[in-house]
């Protein structure tokens, strides 16, 4: 609970700091703090302390996972602001920084909604709340076509599966028996499900699968995280991406865990088709920033092994996931801004002039490509064993490494364009605390990667005293 | 064949008649009248069911401040029926098919389940009535309720920088 | 009434409205149809909720409620949703004067 | 004294280091000395310890030095085996081997002092190699060293490696003793599976008990293995290409070393070989087969290293002859005989053409008595012993193993006799062209004319009196009873293979037989001598001589049967490398690269095909709900 | 304490090998480092194989079930002295290549020593493949940094058929892991899933690990990769590529599948064999028309590491000591031939052999090393292939895991006649006949070189002559193998 209200208010305070300062670095200054607080404040909470004791009447439950989940994703935004929260000005002419860091905090309030709730509507409503600022952040570049484009075919297709989600969330209410939204009543058991719980099922499936750019639902991801400005789309990739597949894990775990055998084949066929689509897809393309879109999709649908296979493992894993994912992530992002050139030409010699700059994004490449010792290692490893676990399901295992080895094609071109083939890259104007902050993330990937536990200690134990 | 039946059906027939001819009408005013006649046709469905409440809000909400919110933009951007030049027909006939299989196959899973018995009953319960949904709005849903007001937040926030002019 | 007629009522507005977004090319239509879908599934959730007051009435005289807050919270939504939706046509309107959808493919591939 | 016999290669192999290492910095002289010196040591060891060997009682001796391969149960010591065959091929190969190491000193006089030192460097290692060979005392050592020769011979007949010819030669020699290498090794494999054991004794000792198919296979295997390194059919034909080499080399390898190897080895392996009756016949088969072969194609060749070199292939078929009737003792001897007449008869051909500055066409020689007398004479004396005229050593040794033949199949002895007589024929050929008759050589050469130095011509003479004189080692029981000295002393070594198999010849026709075959090559070579005397066969080959003076085209035959589809399927392989291996997995990038492109399409930026996609995959999702059956 | 120092060495000193930014001082660094490895491998050789110095162990990923266990058994005593000595030789015999920004050429070497040192030292399934990743990362960037023209294609197309490879194999070690008694990674708990892990489960499990292997190897035809990378890397990479690399795959079979799958192994031995024999033939007669020396040697490897993974499936105690044997020398020798075709690319910038020729007359030295090398490189006793390939060869005949033994070693046996004829044309025509325009102007071999090559053809002669050190090295490590192997028991 705590971070839900300090982000909501922090929001309202980010809000009003436009009107006493104009001073983009004073704004900046305030939402790390406000940062920071989050992130003491949910370690409060996950070490018990809870400053809000509110009665939420079982509409949020706050569990381990939850509030882990929620650490991961304020850590990773202060990482994020840290970076590239200095690019929010550059599109500020047309934009007000001190609303741009209102949505966030909102849109982190949303996310923590998503990561700890209880019923249908929490999630329906952390949902929404995620969804609208991030309409309005894709397209804050107003002035640009292609921002303005991303932002309305995001606007309508996110509509669009908000309906199907309410008709799915409508079956369910439907087919439970004691007419509640409530996860805890909606667990029917293992018996045969009814026709309108399944229906349900199905279609909750499908609009969060959405949302998490699942194929063959995915297709606003690569025209949005394009058309939307640059260091949007690192956020969007990223937090709130990782945000919503706890959700997704919860929702499933949670809701439909015990009936799991009967949708497993659905999420095997989804996870199929969307490492399939992300990952050839992304090998043809010619801008580095549609590919990470791309590879986004390919990224999801590795996430979507951990739905598949809900066990200790795969939610561990999904952790693991989300922080290496979202780690390597941000960081080629905030190389990515500061190129003048988004095509892979225009990476071509960057490892000549900038060493440091090639050589931090040659680790979040690695780690995105599932390279051993960074942490995208392990969180690749952990879906897999998830799902060589159950047991079942292990054509999908071996087209998951095979859609990997696809993946090193892509994220490897960049390698090659910076190391080994000739050319200048162009650069805008780096700070040396940009840099030092690079090099700290790519540590901590590697860190990761050797001492997975280091982060993953508290959540095993507890995933497993259960 | 009571009244209420009569009126489901009279209602029932209003609301898909009015869906169909916003789909299909050529000029966006059109659609928009038309959309307020299946939001009062579902509103009288809802009082049928003993939901006055929403009904009430429905009206005001859809019918009254989003629907003329939606004129509004019409006007201000000045459509009219001409400037939507036609969709590939072919599109539009997998539009046509996708959304009739869609309903086709949605039919054929419900069309089974065990809902037989199972009625939506009509005319009785209090539990529509303003005062017993404020009450558990209130007590049970105040984190929700609360919630939404970010909701709302961000959507003002939102529109405000969006539809600022710069 | 039989829960059935109404889900097929709700079943087949929803559709309605579906068939609405992938036939439409103007973006406020399209916009429209997804509000129709959102009332279908209203219908449908009070239309539950009474089923459900009428199944549990005995054990729980304020079972079905939650579906009239859905349907409370959906409005509302939906509310903020048609806001931002405005807004965002609007922008695009200012800066290509079409609200075709069509119109939209500097995006693709 | 025994125990030292691991001196004898030793020597070699430090004369071998010592010039290779430092060939740069030894003159020719020191090289020479160091390069005859190891050899005559190794010499004179061999000749005490022969002294050790030959008295009676005396049973086979083992020097282990350490321990070679020692895996699981196989254990392979690296022993050397002392007894009366490994003695007497001990001798041989070191005696006759100092002699060539001796005339190579001179003979090679004009080369620059490193590849002087190379040269000899080489000799030594190759005269190393086949010592372990004789004296391995397992079927591995024995094989180490018959690698060891095919690799030296490769060295020296690649010897001027500026003549890219002269390195085909050497590739060939070595390719093809590869091949019969590969029979041998599996022979090998074959006994370690079958005796746990390449050990002599072990392996001779288990053959009894094993079944004859078994021993018939390994004993077929080995000699695959011999007729490479023996130049029988059908690997014979690296043997006449290997005159690529110096002369003295030639000489090393058809008399003392190389080509006896597999004589040596299947005397060896005696044991084997009679309990397996079929391999005998094939041996013998092949081996007569080889021999009239041979003899045929020596008939119309010009190149006097050539007519030699064919005559040894010949020979060689004469012993596996002997070998393949039961007369082991026989093909030894004609071993030893032969390694006498024929290190005589290439050293004396080194002469001519030392003298003749180069030139090995017998063509444009003719007279050359006068200014090569020694070399003359001995020649005649090497010509008279292999041509089996009575009493020089050739006669001897021929004759037991064609009274063997006999015994065992008179078709046997008929074509022996026959080949006899072509060797006869040939060999007077030769010398009646090269030196009777009036010179046909230009004026230089003529001017250039001299008698060898002595370093050369000694050896010669040396040889020649061996060649005159060692028949008398083995007189027939026909004509002296008991006075066979050599067969009493391999009796030990080839009494351990079992009984002697061959009907024994009455000694009226064994006499009746040796003068018919004595006669005949008596008739044959003065009809030669007299045929070519005056009047050298100048002109080109026609008709069926054409096709002897192209060797029966068995090179042509081999390049069209062998080596062109080999090099065919190679070029099918690169053309599969390339396009159909390498390109499936290009294709595979390939394909995945156009699936992407193609997928890709889907993306067509237009929010309704998106909806509609989205609908369709809902709609799939429900169809698989509705119809696959859980 | 030994395993630790033999992957931390290098690592440590690659990592600092990055920071010196000077050419000169980094060779030296590297050099120094590589000796400092080869010095501890040499002390690891010195003691008794029970040592506790021989051994390591520390918790690493508890939850998960592995630990950082490394361990130097006879196996792994060999191999790692083959990096070991391979690293020093190369860095010295390459001393005058010139690269550009050389410190990250040196660091990445040494960066690839630590991971194959890892490789051979590991003794939980995680860790081997956690090193078995790294191993191959340096020298990718290694390929694709200093490399030929098409070096990038080439390097990548190597890259992701390995990566493909070695996930699938990762798929394989997870599965055998979630089966184990005690959720463990280590080697012994590998061991005893035989008896846990059904027959009709080892056979395709088999391939998830052999297809990894193969590749790495290579056997055909999953080697497509090898004769492009090796033709475009530089070739002190290639040399760690062919020397020390491959062993990785040969090495794994022997450790990480034919123990742990001996159904699987057993089962699938005569489809491998048969791959293995194609592979011989095939790569040496496709050697046999190869113009560039650098393919040539190439597809030698290929056929010579069949024979060895031949020899693994055979099931024998010769044969796997053959293969144990082999690798070591296989290494030695392959660095040979680099060493020389390294000397004349650099000193007449081609390696086209049509275009060599005659080079005997002006470098004796290196055609006498050569020679040897090449000699040894075709088996001839008294070096040390002739141990490794007679080894090999009996235990292929002797095998009784299959029952086409006797077609195998002759088939297979083919391809000794073949490298002799490959090898030879090569000799032949490079070093042999007259000089032309390019050649006349070759020099002789210099010190550092001669030194290197000799070292190199000393070890050859020694272990031709004398292998005993190194057969009893294994000889534990080969029955333990063998005994595992033999499923029944």
């Amino acid at each position: 609970m705590n971070a839900i209200i300090i982000s909501a208010v922090w929001g309202i305070i980010m809000m009003f700091s436009g009107i006493v300062t104009a001073k983009g670095s004073t704004i900046r200054n305030a939402a790390i703090i406000g940062l920071v607080l989050l992130l003491v404040c949910n370690y409060l909470d996950l070490i018990g302390y809870h400053l809000f004791p509110v009665d939420t009447h079982k509409m949020l439950f706050f569990d381990t996972f939850g509030l882990l989940a929620n650490g991961i994703i304020f850590a990773s935004t202060l990482i994020y602001v840290l970076l590239s929260g200095r690019e929010i000005e550059n599109i500020a002419q047309r934009m007000p920084v001190a609303e741009c860091f209102a949505l966030i905090f909102f849109v982190l309030c949303g996310v923590s909604l998503v990561t700890t709730f209880n019923t249908l509507l929490m999630l329906f409503l952390g949902i929404e709340i995620i969804s609208i600022p991030l309409y309005i952040l894709t397209g804050s570049d107003k002035r640009n076509l292609k921002s303005n484009e991303a932002s309305l075919k995001y606007f309508l297709m996110g509509c669009f599966s908000t309906g199907v989600m309410l008709l799915g969330i409508a079956f369910l209410y439907g087919a439970s028996p004691n007419g509640s939204f409530s996860i805890d009543d909606l667990g029917i058991g293992s018996q045969k499900l009814s026709a309108l719980y399944m229906a349900g099922l199905l279609l909750l499936l499908v609009s969060m699968g959405f949302k998490v750019s699942a194929a063959p639902f995915h297709f606003w991801t690569p025209d949005v995280y394009d058309g939307a400005p640059t260091v949007f789309t690192s956020f969007m990739a990223t937090i709130v991406k990782a945000g919503i597949f706890i959700g997704f894990i919860r929702l499933f775990d949670e809701t439909f865990g015990d009936s799991q055998p009967r949708w497993q084949l659905f999420v095997a066929i989804i996870t199929a088709v969307t490492l399939f689509i992300g990952n050839i897809t992304a090998v043809f393309q010619q801008s580095v920033k549609r590919m990470l879109a791309y590879s986004s999709i390919a990224q999801a649908g590795f996430m979507l092994l951990a739905l598949l296979s809900i066990n200790g493992l795969a939610k561990e894993g999904i952790i693991l996931y989300a922080a290496a994912y979202s780690l390597a992530t941000i960081g080629i992002f905030a190389i990515l801004i500061k190129m003048k050139d988004y095509t892979f030409e225009g990476f071509n010699g960057l490892a000549r002039h900038q060493p440091l700059l090639a050589a931090t994004c040659t680790i979040f490449l690695l780690s995105l490509a599932g390279i051993p010792l960074t942490a995208g290692f392990f969180a690749k490893y952990y879906m897999l064993a998830s799902v060589i676990e159950t047991g079942h399901f292990f054509w999908l295992v071996v087209f998951a490494v095979l859609c990997a080895a696809v993946s090193v094609y892509y994220y490897f071109r960049v390698i090659q364009a910076m190391y080994f083939k000739d050319g200048d890259a162009q650069v805008l104007e780096l700070r040396p605390g940009f840099k030092g902050l690079l090099v700290v993330v790519a540590a901590l990937i590697v860190l990761l990667g050797v001492f997975p536990q280091v982060l993953l200690d508290k959540l095993y134990t507890l995933v497993y005293t259960w | 064949m009571g009244i209420t039946q009569i009126l489901f059906w009279g209602l029932s027939i209003l609301a898909l008649l009015g869906a169909i001819l916003v789909v299909i009408s050529k000029n966006p005013v059109h659609s928009v009248l038309w959309l307020i006649v299946v939001f009062m046709a579902i509103s009288g469905h809802y009082i049928l069911l003993n939901a006055q409440f929403l009904a009430i809000v429905n009206l005001i909400v859809y019918a009254g401040a989003i629907m003329v919110l939606f004129l509004f933009v019409f006007m201000l951007m000045n459509l009219n029926a001409d400037t939507e030049p036609q969709k590939n027909k072919w599109l539009k006939i997998a539009g046509v098919v996708a959304g009739g299989s869609l309903l086709l196959v949605l039919v054929a899973a419900l069309k089974h389940a065990d809902m037989k018995n199972q009625l939506a009953v009509m005319n009785k319960g209090e539990i529509g009535l303003i005062h017993n949904l404020g009450l558990v709005l209130f007590q049970d849903y105040v984190v929700p309720f609360e919630i939404t007001s970010v909701l709302f937040l961000s959507a003002m926030v939102g529109v405000v920088v969006i539809g600022k002019k710069d | 009434m039989p829960i059935n007629y109404y889900i097929f009522l709700a079943l087949a507005l929803f559709c309605i409205g579906v068939a609405g977004v992938l036939t439409r090319r103007n973006a406020i239509i399209i916009f429209m149809c997804v509000e129709l879908m959102l009332n279908a599934v209203n219908l449908l959730l009070v239309a539950f909720s009474k089923m459900h007051q009428h199944a549990l009435a005995v054990t729980n005289p304020q079972a079905g409620i939650d579906g009239q807050l859905f349907v409370f919270f959906i409005m509302v939504v939906a509310a903020a949703e048609v806001s931002v939706g405005l807004a965002i046509i609007v922008m695009m309107y200012r800066n290509t004067h079409s609200t075709d959808v069509n119109f939209l493919n500097r995006l693709k591939h | 004294m025994i125990n030292l016999v691991w001196l004898i290669p030793v020597l070699p192999l430090a004369g071998f280091l010592i010039n290779g290492l430092f060939r740069n910095s030894l003159s020719k002289g020191m090289t020479g000395i160091v390069g005859c010196g190891v050899l005559l040591a190794s010499f004179i060891l061999s000749l005490l310890i022969f002294g050790q060997v030959r008295q009676d009682g005396f049973h086979a001796v083992t020097v282990t030095l350490f321990d070679f391969i020692s895996v699981d149960k196989l254990h392979i010591p690296f022993a050397f085996q002392v007894d009366q065959l490994s003695v007497l091929f001990l001798l041989i190969i070191t005696g006759v081997g100092f002699l060539i190491h001796l005339y190579s000193t001179a003979y090679m006089h004009e080369e620059e002092a490193p590849h002087y030192a190379r040269y000899f460097s080489y000799l030594n290692l190759f005269v190393f190699s086949m010592l372990l060979l004789v004296l391995g005392a397992n079927f591995v050592i024995l094989f180490i060293g018959w690698e060891g020769v095919g690799l030296c011979s490769y060295l020296l007949i690649g010897y001027w490696f500026k003549n890219i010819e002269y390195g085909n030669a050497a590739k060939k020699a070595f390719i093809m003793n590869r091949i019969g290498d590969l029979g041998f090794l599996i022979a090998i494999f074959w006994m370690i599976t079958q005796f746990g054991s390449v050990t002599f004794t072990d392996v001779f000792g288990g053959a009894k008990s094993a079944s004859v198919g078994v021993i018939t296979g390994i004993t077929l295997l080995l000699f695959v293995g011999a007729t490479g390194k023996s130049a029988q059919i059908p690997l014979y034909t690296w043997l006449p290409d290997a005159m690529a080499g110096p002369t003295p080399v030639s000489a090393l390898i058809h008399a003392a070393t190389m080509v006896t190897a597999g004589i040596y080895m299947i005397a060896r392996s005696n044991a084997l070989y009679s309990l397996a009756p079929v391999s005998q016949t094939v041996v013998a088969v092949i081996g007569l087969t080889t021999a009239l072969f041979a003899a045929t194609i020596a008939l119309k060749q010009n190149d006097i290293k050539k007519v030699l070199a064919y005559s040894t292939v010949s020979q060689l078929g004469y012993m596996f002859l002997g070998l393949g009737v039961g007369a082991y003792t026989g093909a030894v001897f004609h071993v030893m005989t032969h390694a006498f007449f024929k290190a005589l008869l290439f050293l004396g051909a080194g002469s001519v053409i030392h003298a003749m500055g180069g030139e090995q066409d017998i063509r444009k020689m003719g007279g050359l008595r006068k200014a090569l007398p020694v070399t003359s004479i001995t020649f005649l004396i090497g010509c008279i012993a292999i041509a089996g005229i009575p009493p020089f050593s050739g006669f001897f040794s021929k004759d037991e193993i064609l009274s063997a033949a006999f015994a065992k199949s008179p078709v046997y002895y008929v074509i022996g006799l026959f080949t006899a007589m072509l060797t006869a024929f040939y060999m007077f050929r030769l010398f009646a062209t090269t030196f009777s008759g009036t010179f046909r050589g230009t004026h230089e050469q003529e001017h250039h004319l001299h008698e060898s130095p002595l370093a050369m011509t000694i050896p010669l003479i040396v040889l020649a009196i061996l060649a005159a004189v060692a028949g008398f080692l083995g007189i027939p029981d026909a004509l002296v009873p008991n006075a066979h000295v050599l067969e009493h002393f391999l009796e030990p070594v080839f009494a351990a293979g079992g009984e002697h198999p061959a009907v024994e010849v009455s000694h009226g026709t064994e006499l009746g037989l040796m003068a018919l075959s004595a006669g005949l090559a008596l008739v044959v070579s003065l009809l030669a001598w007299s045929r070519f005397k005056s009047k050298p066969e100048l002109a080109e080959p026609t008709g069926f001589g054409k096709v002897l003076a192209n060797k029966w085209y068995v090179d042509e035959l081999y390049n069209a049967i062998i080596v062109r589809p080999l090099n065919g399927l190679a070029k099918f392989f690169v053309w599969l490398e390339r396009w159909i291996i390498d390109g499936a997995v290009n294709g595979v990038g390939r394909l995945v690269q156009y699936g992407g492109r193609q997928l890709r399409l889907l993306q067509s930026g237009q929010v309704g095909g998106y909806v509609l996609l989205m609908v369709i995959g809902i709609l799939a999702l429900f169809l698989v709900e509705l119809f696959v059956k859980k | 304490m030994i395993p630790v120092l033999l992957i931390a060495i290098p690592l440590i000193g690659g990592l600092a090998g990055f920071f010196i930014k000077d050419e000169k001082s980094a060779r030296g660094w590297s050099l120094l480092v590589s000796l400092a490895a080869l010095i501890v491998s040499l002390w690891g050789l010195s003691l008794p194989a029970k040592s506790p110095m021989l051994n390591a162990d520390a918790e690493w990923l508890p939850a998960l079930g592995s630990r950082f266990t490394v361990g130097l058994d006879g196996m792994g005593q060999i191999l790692c002295l083959l990096t070991a000595i391979a690293f020093p030789v190369i860095f010295i015999a390459t001393w005058r290549d010139e690269y550009r920004k050389a410190w990250n050429f040196y660091a990445l070497m040494l960066l690839s020593q630590a991971g194959l040192m890892g490789v051979f030292l590991a003794m939980d399934a995680l860790l081997f493949y956690f090193f078995w990743e790294l191993a191959l990362i340096p020298v990718y960037f290694l390929c694709s940094q200093w490399g030929g023209e098409k070096r990038i294609q080439a390097t990548f197309k190597f890259f992701i058929y390995t990566f493909v490879g070695s996930l699938l194999m990762l798929i394989g070690i997870i599965w055998l892991y979630s089966h184990t008694a005690d959720h463990s990674f280590s080697m012994k708990s590998f061991y005893d899933l035989r008896n846990r892990v059904g027959g009709q489960e080892q056979l395709w499990l088999f391939w998830l690990f052999f297809i990894a292997f193969a590749i790495k190897m290579p056997i055909w035809p999953l080697h497509t990769w090898q004769p492009d990378t090796y033709e475009q890397s530089p070739t002190a990479t290639t040399m760690v590529l062919s020397g020390v690399m491959v062993k990785m795959g040969v090495f794994g079979v022997i450790r990480w599948l034919a123990p742990v799958l001996p159904v699987g192994t057993w089962a699938w031995g005569d489809t491998v064999s048969a791959l293995c024999i194609i592979g011989m033939i095939y790569a040496s007669l496709v050697a046999i028309r190869q113009d560039d020396l650098k393919r040539l040697v190439a597809y030698s490897s290929i056929a010579h590491i069949g024979l060895m993974c031949l020899a693994i499936f055979a099931t024998t105690t010769s044969g796997m000591q053959g293969v144990m044997i082999q690798m070591f020398n296989h290494g030695i020798n392959i660095i040979g031939l680099w060493i020389v075709i390294d000397l004349i690319e650099r000193q007449l910038g081609t390696r086209k052999i049509s275009e060599l020729g005659g080079l005997a007359q002006k470098a004796p030295a290196l055609a006498i090393l050569l020679v040897i090398v090449a000699l040894a490189n075709v088996a001839l006793p008294l070096t040390n292939a002739f141990i490794g390939e007679f080894l090999l060869f009996s235990g292929v005949y002797a095998s009784k895991a299959t029952q086409y033994n006797v077609v195998f070693t002759v088939v297979a046996g083919l391809s000794i006649i073949l490298s002799a004829i490959y090898t030879l044309n090569m000799i032949q025509r490079v070093f042999f006949g007259n000089t032309n325009t390019l050649t006349e102007k070759a020099k002789d071999i210099r010190l550092n070189e001669k030194i290197v090559l000799a070292a190199i053809v000393v070890l050859i002669v020694v272990i031709g002559v004398y292998p005993k050190p190194i057969l009893n090295l294994t000889k534990e490590t080969v029955d333990l193998i063998i005994t595992k192997m033999n499923y029944k028991s």
